[in-house]
Protein backbone atom coordinates (compact mmCIF):
# COMPACT_ATOMS: atom_id res chain seq x y z
CA UNK A 1 0.00 0.00 0.00
CA UNK A 2 2.48 2.37 0.80
CA UNK A 3 5.22 0.89 -1.83
CA UNK A 4 7.09 3.13 -4.45
CA UNK A 5 5.53 3.45 -7.72
CA UNK A 6 6.60 5.12 -10.35
CA UNK A 7 4.97 4.94 -14.22
CA UNK A 8 5.16 6.57 -16.90
CA UNK A 9 2.68 5.11 -19.52
CA UNK A 10 1.82 6.34 -23.20
CA UNK A 11 -1.74 6.77 -24.80
CA UNK A 12 -3.54 7.93 -27.87
CA UNK A 13 -7.04 8.21 -25.74
CA UNK A 14 -7.93 11.08 -23.95
CA UNK A 15 -6.65 10.83 -20.25
CA UNK A 16 -9.58 10.49 -17.07
CA UNK A 17 -7.49 12.08 -13.88
CA UNK A 18 -9.48 10.57 -11.38
CA UNK A 19 -8.63 6.37 -12.63
CA UNK A 20 -4.95 7.74 -11.91
CA UNK A 21 -5.78 9.12 -8.68
CA UNK A 22 -7.25 5.96 -7.45
CA UNK A 23 -3.99 4.02 -9.13
CA UNK A 24 -1.60 6.44 -7.32
CA UNK A 25 -3.01 7.15 -3.75
CA UNK A 26 -2.13 5.34 -0.48
CA UNK A 27 -3.43 5.09 2.46
CA UNK A 28 -0.65 6.86 4.42
CA UNK A 29 -1.18 10.20 1.83
CA UNK A 30 -2.99 13.18 2.58
CA UNK A 31 -2.05 14.86 -0.98
CA UNK A 32 -2.94 14.04 -4.20
CA UNK A 33 -1.43 16.57 -7.27
CA UNK A 34 -2.51 16.49 -10.62
CA UNK A 35 -0.78 18.19 -13.53
CA UNK A 36 -2.83 18.49 -16.72
CA UNK A 37 -0.80 20.15 -19.63
CA UNK A 38 -3.52 20.94 -21.94
CA UNK A 39 -3.41 21.99 -25.70
CA UNK A 40 -4.08 26.05 -25.88
CA UNK A 41 -5.89 27.83 -28.59
CA UNK A 42 -2.88 29.86 -29.46
CA UNK A 43 0.85 30.03 -28.92
CA UNK A 44 3.46 31.78 -30.36
CA UNK A 45 1.20 34.79 -31.03
CA UNK A 46 -0.86 32.20 -33.98
CA UNK A 47 -4.11 30.23 -33.45
CA UNK A 48 -3.90 26.38 -32.92
CA UNK A 49 -5.61 24.02 -35.08
CA UNK A 50 -4.18 21.17 -33.42
CA UNK A 51 -1.09 19.25 -31.85
CA UNK A 52 0.79 16.06 -32.95
CA UNK A 53 2.84 14.42 -30.50
CA UNK A 54 5.60 12.13 -31.28
CA UNK A 55 7.46 9.97 -28.55
CA UNK A 56 10.59 7.59 -28.15
CA UNK A 57 8.89 5.30 -25.46
CA UNK A 58 11.93 3.23 -24.48
CA UNK A 59 14.39 6.36 -23.74
CA UNK A 60 11.17 8.29 -22.84
CA UNK A 61 10.91 5.56 -19.60
CA UNK A 62 14.53 5.75 -19.01
CA UNK A 63 14.88 8.95 -18.68
CA UNK A 64 11.63 9.76 -16.60
CA UNK A 65 12.40 7.11 -14.42
CA UNK A 66 15.94 9.32 -13.77
CA UNK A 67 13.77 12.41 -12.98
CA UNK A 68 11.57 10.37 -10.24
CA UNK A 69 14.69 8.90 -9.02
CA UNK A 70 15.40 12.96 -8.75
CA UNK A 71 12.43 13.55 -7.31
CA UNK A 72 12.53 10.77 -4.33
CA UNK A 73 16.10 12.16 -3.51
CA UNK A 74 14.91 15.77 -3.44
CA UNK A 75 11.44 15.58 -2.05
CA UNK A 76 10.65 11.98 -0.93
CA UNK A 77 8.28 11.36 -3.97
CA UNK A 78 7.44 7.81 -3.49
CA UNK A 79 4.35 7.37 -6.07
CA UNK A 80 3.75 9.39 -9.26
CA UNK A 81 2.19 8.60 -12.67
CA UNK A 82 2.25 9.92 -15.96
CA UNK A 83 0.38 9.83 -18.54
CA UNK A 84 1.46 11.40 -22.13
CA UNK A 85 -0.64 11.39 -25.50
CA UNK A 86 0.66 10.91 -28.49
CA UNK A 87 -0.82 11.08 -31.71
CA UNK A 88 -3.27 14.44 -32.76
CA UNK A 89 -5.14 16.24 -30.14
CA UNK A 90 -7.31 19.20 -30.33
CA UNK A 91 -7.82 21.97 -28.51
CA UNK A 92 -8.86 21.85 -24.62
CA UNK A 93 -7.53 17.57 -25.18
CA UNK A 94 -4.56 17.45 -21.75
CA UNK A 95 -1.40 16.43 -23.46
CA UNK A 96 0.04 14.84 -20.52
CA UNK A 97 -1.01 14.50 -16.95
CA UNK A 98 1.35 13.99 -13.67
CA UNK A 99 -0.49 12.48 -10.59
CA UNK A 100 1.67 12.57 -7.38
CA UNK A 101 0.62 11.17 -3.85
CA UNK A 102 2.37 11.97 -0.73
CA UNK A 103 1.60 12.00 3.02
CA UNK A 104 1.75 16.06 3.39
CA UNK A 105 1.07 18.78 0.48
CA UNK A 106 4.49 20.95 0.54
CA UNK A 107 6.23 17.34 -1.36
CA UNK A 108 3.58 16.96 -3.62
CA UNK A 109 3.67 20.97 -5.10
CA UNK A 110 7.40 20.33 -5.05
CA UNK A 111 7.67 17.39 -6.68
CA UNK A 112 4.59 17.96 -9.44
CA UNK A 113 6.38 21.07 -10.13
CA UNK A 114 9.80 19.25 -10.61
CA UNK A 115 8.41 16.87 -12.83
CA UNK A 116 6.83 18.78 -14.86
CA UNK A 117 9.93 21.17 -15.37
CA UNK A 118 12.38 18.41 -15.97
CA UNK A 119 10.08 16.44 -18.18
CA UNK A 120 9.91 19.44 -20.75
CA UNK A 121 13.47 19.76 -20.49
CA UNK A 122 15.22 15.88 -21.02
CA UNK A 123 12.08 13.15 -22.11
CA UNK A 124 11.96 12.48 -25.92
CA UNK A 125 8.76 13.65 -26.94
CA UNK A 126 8.11 16.14 -29.38
CA UNK A 127 5.23 18.05 -30.26
CA UNK A 128 3.99 19.66 -33.86
CA UNK A 129 2.00 22.89 -33.43
CA UNK A 130 -0.32 23.16 -36.69
CA UNK A 131 -1.63 26.26 -37.45
CA UNK A 132 -3.61 27.82 -40.11
CA UNK A 133 -1.12 29.12 -42.25
CA UNK A 134 1.40 25.71 -41.64
CA UNK A 135 3.15 23.57 -39.08
CA UNK A 136 6.57 23.49 -36.76
CA UNK A 137 7.90 20.84 -34.34
CA UNK A 138 8.47 23.04 -31.40
CA UNK A 139 12.06 23.84 -30.48
CA UNK A 140 13.78 22.68 -33.92
CA UNK A 141 14.34 26.26 -34.28
CA UNK A 142 17.77 27.41 -32.84
CA UNK B 1 29.36 -3.61 -35.87
CA UNK B 2 25.45 -2.66 -37.00
CA UNK B 3 24.05 -0.01 -35.02
CA UNK B 4 20.12 1.03 -35.60
CA UNK B 5 19.74 4.21 -36.16
CA UNK B 6 16.26 6.05 -35.09
CA UNK B 7 15.38 9.65 -36.25
CA UNK B 8 12.42 11.53 -34.63
CA UNK B 9 10.13 14.63 -35.84
CA UNK B 10 11.52 17.70 -37.97
CA UNK B 11 14.91 14.99 -38.31
CA UNK B 12 12.72 12.02 -39.69
CA UNK B 13 10.77 14.93 -41.97
CA UNK B 14 13.80 16.05 -43.20
CA UNK B 15 15.43 12.66 -44.25
CA UNK B 16 12.64 10.76 -44.62
CA UNK B 17 13.90 8.05 -42.40
CA UNK B 18 12.95 6.69 -39.14
CA UNK B 19 15.17 3.98 -38.92
CA UNK B 20 17.67 2.73 -40.71
CA UNK B 21 21.36 1.10 -39.97
CA UNK B 22 25.17 1.93 -40.04
CA UNK B 23 28.14 -0.41 -40.18
CA UNK B 24 30.63 0.96 -38.12
CA UNK B 25 34.10 0.20 -37.51
CA UNK B 26 35.16 -1.65 -33.65
CA UNK B 27 36.10 1.66 -31.69
CA UNK B 28 33.73 3.79 -33.15
CA UNK B 29 32.30 6.88 -31.54
CA UNK B 30 28.88 8.40 -31.95
CA UNK B 31 30.96 10.75 -33.76
CA UNK B 32 32.01 8.42 -36.30
CA UNK B 33 28.59 7.64 -37.15
CA UNK B 34 27.35 11.11 -37.20
CA UNK B 35 30.18 11.62 -39.88
CA UNK B 36 28.41 8.50 -41.97
CA UNK B 37 25.02 10.34 -41.38
CA UNK B 38 25.99 13.40 -42.27
CA UNK B 39 27.36 11.85 -45.85
CA UNK B 40 24.33 10.53 -46.35
CA UNK B 41 21.71 12.78 -45.34
CA UNK B 42 22.85 16.79 -45.91
CA UNK B 43 19.68 17.84 -44.65
CA UNK B 44 21.12 17.05 -40.66
CA UNK B 45 23.99 19.76 -41.37
CA UNK B 46 21.77 22.56 -40.35
CA UNK B 47 20.11 20.65 -37.77
CA UNK B 48 20.24 21.22 -33.80
CA UNK B 49 20.10 17.62 -32.25
CA UNK B 50 21.74 15.43 -29.27
CA UNK B 51 22.27 11.91 -28.98
CA UNK B 52 21.12 9.29 -27.24
CA UNK B 53 22.73 5.88 -27.04
CA UNK B 54 20.59 2.62 -25.72
CA UNK B 55 18.11 4.84 -24.28
CA UNK B 56 20.80 6.72 -22.48
CA UNK B 57 22.22 10.80 -23.28
CA UNK B 58 25.28 10.78 -25.04
CA UNK B 59 28.12 13.20 -26.36
CA UNK B 60 30.15 12.85 -29.94
CA UNK B 61 33.31 11.33 -28.05
CA UNK B 62 31.10 8.67 -26.70
CA UNK B 63 31.95 5.09 -27.31
CA UNK B 64 29.48 3.35 -29.29
CA UNK B 65 30.94 -0.21 -27.93
CA UNK B 66 28.25 -2.70 -27.44
CA UNK B 67 25.12 -0.02 -27.79
CA UNK B 68 22.50 -1.04 -30.10
CA UNK B 69 20.82 2.09 -30.85
CA UNK B 70 21.83 5.13 -31.42
CA UNK B 71 18.83 8.31 -31.37
CA UNK B 72 19.35 11.95 -32.75
CA UNK B 73 17.12 13.81 -30.36
CA UNK B 74 16.02 16.94 -31.87
CA UNK B 75 15.15 19.70 -29.08
CA UNK B 76 12.45 18.11 -26.85
CA UNK B 77 8.60 19.79 -27.04
CA UNK B 78 6.53 17.32 -24.70
CA UNK B 79 4.21 18.27 -21.81
CA UNK C 1 -15.19 31.21 -22.33
CA UNK C 2 -12.01 33.14 -20.81
CA UNK C 3 -14.43 34.83 -18.35
CA UNK C 4 -13.28 34.86 -14.66
CA UNK C 5 -14.93 32.01 -12.80
CA UNK C 6 -14.54 30.82 -9.38
CA UNK C 7 -16.80 29.06 -7.12
CA UNK C 8 -16.44 26.96 -3.69
CA UNK C 9 -18.85 24.51 -3.25
CA UNK C 10 -19.73 22.36 -0.48
CA UNK C 11 -21.08 18.44 -0.89
CA UNK C 12 -21.68 15.62 1.05
CA UNK C 13 -20.93 12.90 -2.11
CA UNK C 14 -17.49 11.81 -3.07
CA UNK C 15 -15.86 14.35 -5.53
CA UNK C 16 -15.02 13.58 -9.03
CA UNK C 17 -11.85 15.60 -10.69
CA UNK C 18 -13.03 14.94 -14.14
CA UNK C 19 -15.86 17.14 -14.03
CA UNK C 20 -14.46 19.81 -12.11
CA UNK C 21 -11.94 19.72 -14.94
CA UNK C 22 -14.39 20.57 -17.86
CA UNK C 23 -16.55 23.12 -15.64
CA UNK C 24 -12.95 25.72 -14.87
CA UNK C 25 -11.16 24.72 -17.92
CA UNK C 26 -10.75 27.42 -20.52
CA UNK C 27 -9.86 27.15 -24.14
CA UNK C 28 -6.86 29.80 -23.81
CA UNK C 29 -5.63 27.55 -20.85
CA UNK C 30 -2.31 25.42 -20.96
CA UNK C 31 -2.73 23.89 -17.19
CA UNK C 32 -5.06 22.83 -14.99
CA UNK C 33 -3.70 21.92 -11.24
CA UNK C 34 -6.17 20.03 -8.92
CA UNK C 35 -5.22 19.28 -5.21
CA UNK C 36 -6.94 16.91 -3.45
CA UNK C 37 -6.67 16.99 0.49
CA UNK C 38 -7.03 12.97 0.94
CA UNK C 39 -8.47 11.52 4.82
CA UNK C 40 -5.44 9.74 5.94
CA UNK C 41 -5.22 6.62 7.81
CA UNK C 42 -3.10 8.24 10.84
CA UNK C 43 -2.89 11.35 12.38
CA UNK C 44 -1.07 12.99 15.49
CA UNK C 45 0.46 9.74 15.66
CA UNK C 46 -2.67 8.04 16.00
CA UNK C 47 -4.56 5.35 13.96
CA UNK C 48 -7.73 7.88 11.99
CA UNK C 49 -11.34 5.83 11.74
CA UNK C 50 -13.51 8.31 10.18
CA UNK C 51 -13.33 11.94 9.91
CA UNK C 52 -16.28 14.66 10.37
CA UNK C 53 -16.37 17.63 8.18
CA UNK C 54 -18.70 20.56 9.93
CA UNK C 55 -18.76 24.41 7.50
CA UNK C 56 -20.32 27.21 8.26
CA UNK C 57 -21.41 27.72 4.17
CA UNK C 58 -21.92 31.81 3.65
CA UNK C 59 -18.94 33.02 5.66
CA UNK C 60 -17.28 30.52 4.00
CA UNK C 61 -18.15 31.76 0.92
CA UNK C 62 -17.14 35.42 1.57
CA UNK C 63 -13.66 34.27 2.81
CA UNK C 64 -12.65 32.05 -0.34
CA UNK C 65 -14.09 34.97 -2.39
CA UNK C 66 -11.46 37.24 -0.23
CA UNK C 67 -8.85 34.35 -1.13
CA UNK C 68 -9.77 34.46 -4.92
CA UNK C 69 -9.18 37.47 -5.11
CA UNK C 70 -5.60 37.30 -3.19
CA UNK C 71 -5.04 34.89 -6.11
CA UNK C 72 -6.25 36.99 -8.96
CA UNK C 73 -4.25 40.14 -7.83
CA UNK C 74 -0.98 37.80 -6.94
CA UNK C 75 -0.87 35.69 -9.43
CA UNK C 76 -3.55 36.73 -11.98
CA UNK C 77 -5.73 33.22 -11.24
CA UNK C 78 -9.22 34.11 -13.30
CA UNK C 79 -10.77 30.27 -13.06
CA UNK C 80 -10.79 28.42 -9.65
CA UNK C 81 -13.44 25.67 -8.49
CA UNK C 82 -13.13 24.48 -4.57
CA UNK C 83 -15.23 21.96 -3.38
CA UNK C 84 -15.32 20.53 -0.41
CA UNK C 85 -16.63 17.61 1.30
CA UNK C 86 -19.13 17.77 4.51
CA UNK C 87 -19.91 15.31 6.77
CA UNK C 88 -17.92 11.79 7.37
CA UNK C 89 -15.29 10.89 5.46
CA UNK C 90 -13.41 7.37 5.28
CA UNK C 91 -9.90 6.86 4.52
CA UNK C 92 -8.90 7.58 1.01
CA UNK C 93 -11.79 10.19 0.11
CA UNK C 94 -11.00 13.30 -0.44
CA UNK C 95 -11.67 16.25 1.76
CA UNK C 96 -11.39 18.75 -0.64
CA UNK C 97 -10.50 19.39 -4.40
CA UNK C 98 -9.17 22.71 -5.87
CA UNK C 99 -8.91 22.97 -9.45
CA UNK C 100 -7.11 26.17 -11.48
CA UNK C 101 -6.91 26.26 -14.80
CA UNK C 102 -4.45 29.03 -16.07
CA UNK C 103 -2.83 29.84 -19.66
CA UNK C 104 0.71 29.19 -18.29
CA UNK C 105 1.58 26.97 -15.39
CA UNK C 106 3.92 28.71 -12.95
CA UNK C 107 0.30 30.65 -12.11
CA UNK C 108 -1.31 27.63 -11.55
CA UNK C 109 1.10 26.15 -8.97
CA UNK C 110 1.23 29.16 -7.12
CA UNK C 111 -2.20 30.18 -7.05
CA UNK C 112 -3.22 26.34 -6.34
CA UNK C 113 -0.65 26.22 -3.05
CA UNK C 114 -2.18 29.57 -1.94
CA UNK C 115 -5.28 28.65 -2.15
CA UNK C 116 -5.02 25.48 0.30
CA UNK C 117 -2.72 26.90 2.26
CA UNK C 118 -4.89 30.26 3.09
CA UNK C 119 -8.04 27.58 2.81
CA UNK C 120 -6.56 26.33 5.89
CA UNK C 121 -5.85 30.10 7.96
CA UNK C 122 -9.42 31.14 7.21
CA UNK C 123 -12.49 29.44 5.58
CA UNK C 124 -14.80 28.27 8.38
CA UNK C 125 -14.59 24.43 8.07
CA UNK C 126 -14.05 22.18 11.15
CA UNK C 127 -12.46 18.41 10.74
CA UNK C 128 -13.40 16.20 14.12
CA UNK C 129 -11.20 13.02 14.14
CA UNK C 130 -12.46 10.10 15.50
CA UNK C 131 -9.86 7.25 16.72
CA UNK C 132 -10.02 4.05 18.34
CA UNK C 133 -9.91 5.68 21.70
CA UNK C 134 -12.04 8.89 21.25
CA UNK C 135 -12.29 12.20 19.04
CA UNK C 136 -10.94 15.63 18.73
CA UNK C 137 -12.17 18.84 16.86
CA UNK C 138 -8.44 19.43 15.26
CA UNK C 139 -7.44 23.03 16.67
CA UNK C 140 -9.33 23.68 19.41
CA UNK C 141 -6.12 22.44 22.20
CA UNK C 142 -3.88 25.71 22.25
CA UNK D 1 -32.30 44.87 19.06
CA UNK D 2 -31.95 41.44 18.44
CA UNK D 3 -28.61 39.82 17.46
CA UNK D 4 -28.57 35.38 15.95
CA UNK D 5 -25.36 34.07 17.40
CA UNK D 6 -24.14 30.85 15.90
CA UNK D 7 -21.76 28.08 17.35
CA UNK D 8 -19.88 25.16 15.58
CA UNK D 9 -17.89 22.60 16.00
CA UNK D 10 -16.63 22.33 19.72
CA UNK D 11 -18.23 25.22 21.08
CA UNK D 12 -21.79 23.57 19.94
CA UNK D 13 -20.56 20.31 21.67
CA UNK D 14 -19.53 22.32 24.71
CA UNK D 15 -22.34 24.48 24.93
CA UNK D 16 -25.29 22.18 23.40
CA UNK D 17 -26.29 25.57 21.26
CA UNK D 18 -25.42 25.55 17.32
CA UNK D 19 -28.12 28.68 17.81
CA UNK D 20 -29.43 31.25 19.56
CA UNK D 21 -30.60 35.11 19.44
CA UNK D 22 -29.37 37.38 22.15
CA UNK D 23 -31.27 40.71 22.97
CA UNK D 24 -28.48 43.78 23.13
CA UNK D 25 -28.67 47.26 23.45
CA UNK D 26 -28.08 49.99 20.62
CA UNK D 27 -24.20 50.57 20.70
CA UNK D 28 -23.10 47.26 21.66
CA UNK D 29 -19.86 45.63 20.39
CA UNK D 30 -19.07 42.19 19.93
CA UNK D 31 -17.47 42.12 23.46
CA UNK D 32 -20.87 43.10 25.14
CA UNK D 33 -22.19 40.23 22.77
CA UNK D 34 -19.37 37.83 24.07
CA UNK D 35 -19.97 39.03 27.81
CA UNK D 36 -23.82 37.83 27.80
CA UNK D 37 -22.86 34.43 26.44
CA UNK D 38 -20.08 33.80 29.16
CA UNK D 39 -23.00 34.62 31.41
CA UNK D 40 -25.09 31.70 29.69
CA UNK D 41 -22.36 29.38 28.86
CA UNK D 42 -19.71 29.38 31.37
CA UNK D 43 -18.03 26.66 29.49
CA UNK D 44 -16.98 29.32 26.93
CA UNK D 45 -14.37 30.89 29.17
CA UNK D 46 -11.77 27.99 28.46
CA UNK D 47 -12.40 27.86 24.74
CA UNK D 48 -10.11 29.84 22.01
CA UNK D 49 -12.20 31.40 18.79
CA UNK D 50 -12.75 34.02 16.63
CA UNK D 51 -15.40 36.30 16.48
CA UNK D 52 -17.41 36.63 12.61
CA UNK D 53 -20.23 39.39 12.25
CA UNK D 54 -22.15 38.69 8.57
CA UNK D 55 -19.69 36.96 7.61
CA UNK D 56 -16.67 38.86 8.21
CA UNK D 57 -13.47 38.86 10.90
CA UNK D 58 -14.31 41.18 13.73
CA UNK D 59 -12.90 41.86 16.81
CA UNK D 60 -14.34 42.36 20.50
CA UNK D 61 -14.48 46.32 19.67
CA UNK D 62 -16.23 46.06 16.94
CA UNK D 63 -19.56 47.76 16.45
CA UNK D 64 -22.70 44.97 15.99
CA UNK D 65 -24.46 47.81 13.99
CA UNK D 66 -26.91 46.70 11.92
CA UNK D 67 -25.33 43.06 11.98
CA UNK D 68 -27.64 40.36 11.92
CA UNK D 69 -25.44 37.21 12.50
CA UNK D 70 -22.57 36.90 14.97
CA UNK D 71 -20.57 33.42 15.20
CA UNK D 72 -17.87 32.25 17.21
CA UNK D 73 -15.47 30.47 14.74
CA UNK D 74 -13.36 28.16 16.78
CA UNK D 75 -9.67 27.29 15.34
CA UNK D 76 -10.74 26.45 11.42
CA UNK D 77 -9.18 22.88 10.61
CA UNK D 78 -10.74 22.87 6.92
CA UNK D 79 -8.76 21.25 3.56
Amino acid sequence: MLAARFELRFSTAPIALDPLVAEVRSDGDGAVLSFLGVVRDHARGKRVLHLDYEAYPPMAEVQMNLLFEEARERFGLERALVVHRTGRLLIGEASVAIVVATPHRAAAFDACRHLIDRLKETVPIWKKETYEDGSAWIGERS
Amino acid sequence: MKLVVLLFAGLREATGESRLELELCDGATVADAQAELLRRFPALRERRYAFALDHHYATGSTAVGSARELALIPPVSGG
